[in-house]
């Protein structure tokens, strides 16, 4: 039997996870039949917790026939200054690619990055060198002389690499995600044939 | 239905004969050793070799008799039992004042070892099932910014994802870049280009030319159709004309063909 | 001039508005370096509201080096259902043995893995890499240069830790085993006593 405080605390917890607008009848219908009226009271409790307080930074808003829970509005230059300070740092998927293509093609140049990805890299590009995972090398010899891009050791650092040439084989990765039941055991035997295969035989001390 | 073949006997009743039934749930070999000492009630360190050894050799014998597929790991344990029950039956040579080695040391240390882990193990287990329960909100946009884009934690982010990347950027080219279709030369050449397009601009309506060059299959003939025009058009046989929206029309002119003239063509 | 309840409200709408873990240096500095000490004591006063008490369901959770607010565990039964969805899946016991290695050896390879659990184990490191909760931290000096396997961050997430440091050390789990060891080796055997065993050996397909 849960009681009252448990009820409480989960249309609280419902009400946190959601963060789309809930409508009353709908956060209601987390809770059993015969637990539906207390959650209805707890709802108004809970609703009237997060009324607006000067010292509390989040409120309930009842938006779009729904209920939310949401910072306080005035206090948005705060989470404005907090989100631009950057804190830890992101790759996206995008950067991850060019990062990829440079790190097994290098050196390399911007229209041999963008023909791989298929689509214009140089913002890309130039964002990694900022944060320093690439370097340009040189000019590559051709119509245009372009830029010639490589891996920087900031690079190694993030991967744990010594150097580029201990960047795995694509075969190898490949081994490692189709490695099935039947390669892993054969794979296994191999170091292991030194063991005598005659048990009764001589033994070494 | 089996019968006989019975792997009692050694085992003295302390495999259940309803491990004929049940499928095995050991983790691994060690697991096993692990659960036949605890059944054997020994230590760890105390392991009687011989004993374990048979029981552990019923055991796989009952597996295969259920046909199920021993792992090689089970069998290389075997052979590691069979090894150092070999050596507990050998007398052990007395020579100098140095003990001789206890030849269980290195399964003793690893089955310590392997029942640390398994502590170990256990334990997350219930913290994971804990916290489990654990919900988090969404990140919060504070204005609406564009599209978020996948992205993932530069500390995180390690060589296993620099694979994963270029693994994609490489399926996905070669599903953007199908090997060309092998065709015959031809098809490609100026000469058949001219001769297709001619053909295509019987009658009066107007080809779109743009429209005609992105319908070809690959560059090559592209640019094959392109040089075509422009023998088309020196040949007088066809007009251009841009329209208001850009588009290239070509319209078939009075003038013929003369063979020569087609000939001469590069094909 | 921001006041006091302001600033603490503040702090409340940053740490809820993260959802990731935020350590305390980030979180206060989205204030101006006048208002920092008192953020710094209205943090303290935010995380002590979120404190664990019957009715509340978020608690504040300090975790992989920050602080986050969470709901409460034992909610989850109301959370799945108004979700309708089972939330984070199950670990398998092969993938946690794997786990409790790499976390206490880290880094190591795959077949130092597989020699302490006795059983090949690239699946499950493959799984527990998808899972996001390994990473390849480079690549061992040895021959065949192996891939070295570390913790994630993820990893600390879902167990709950600051940091690997703060993994219990491995003799406390052997006490704290010892003590119910026999009621375990019991439990476990239990399932399979329950057939009866079978004297003539007969076994049904």
């Amino acid at each position: 039997m849960t009681d009252r405080p448990q009820i409480e605390a989960a249309v609280e917890a419902v009400l946190f996870a959601a963060s789309e607008p809930v409508s009353r009848a709908r956060l209601l219908s987390a809770f059993d039949d015969e637990e539906r009226e207390e959650a209805a009271a707890a709802l108004e409790r809970v609703v009237e917790r997060y009324a607006q307080r000067d010292d509390r930074g989040v409120v309930v808003e009842e938006v779009a026939g729904g209920l939310r829970i949401v910072t306080r509005p005035d206090l948005h230059p705060y989470l404005r200054r907090f989100f631009e300070s950057g804190g830890r740092s992101r790759l996206s998927m995008a950067a991850l690619e060019t990062l990829a293509i440079v790190a097994y093609r290098q050196p390399v140049t911007a229209p041999e990055v963008q023909e791989l990805r298929g689509v214009s890299s140089s913002g890309v590009l130039r964002t990694l060198l900022e944060r320093r995972l690439l370097r340009i090398a040189g000019r590559k010899p051709v119509v245009g002389k372009p830029f010639l891009y490589c891996t920087s050791r900031e690079f190694l650092l993030q991967f744990g690499l010594n150097d580029v040439r201990d960047l795995p084989p694509l075969e190898e990765f490949e081994e490692m995600m189709t490695a099935d039941q039947a390669d892993r055991a054969e794979s296994r035997n191999e170091p292991r044939e030194e063991i005598p295969s005659d048990p009764e035989g001589e033994v070494e001390a | 239905m089996r019968s006989g073949a019975s792997p009692k006997g050694r085992a003295g009743g302390l495999l259940p004969d309803a491990w004929r039934i049940q499928l095995p749930v050991f983790e691994g070999p060690l697991d096993l050793l692990l659960h036949l000492v605890r059944v054997n009630e020994v230590e760890i360190t105390e392991i009687p070799v011989v004993l374990i050894c048979d029981q552990f050799h019923d055991y796989l014998a009952l597996m295969e008799e259920l046909d199920l597929d021993i792992a090689a790991d089970y069998v290389y344990e075997a052979a590691q039992l069979i090894f150092i029950k070999s050596r507990m039956l050998l007398p052990r040579p007395r020579r100098g004042a140095e003990e001789s080695e206890d030849p269980r040391e290195n399964l003793v240390q690893r089955l310590l070892e392997y029942q640390q882990i398994k502590d170990a193990a256990q334990s997350m287990a219930e913290i994971h099932e804990l916290r489990r329960g654990i919900w988090v909100r969404p990140p919060e946009k504070v204005e609406e910014e564009e599209e978020e884009e996948e992205s993932l934690d530069l500390g995180d982010v390690s060589l296993f994802d620099l694979l994963g990347a270029f693994r994609k950027v490489l399926d996905r080219y070669d599903r953007e870049h199908p090997p060309p279709l092998v065709l015959e030369g031809e098809e490609y050449s100026v000469r058949g280009q001219f001769q297709r397009i001619l053909e295509s601009l019987d009658g009066d309506r107007p080809l779109d030319l743009l429209q005609d060059l992105r319908g070809r299959s690959c560059r090559a003939e592209a640019v094959s159709a392109f040089l075509a025009v422009l023998e088309l058009a020196r040949l007088r046989l066809v007009r251009l004309h841009q329209t208001g929206e850009g588009e290239l029309l070509l319209y078939r002119t009075e003038r013929e063909l003369r063979i020569e003239e087609l000939e001469a063509i590069e094909s």
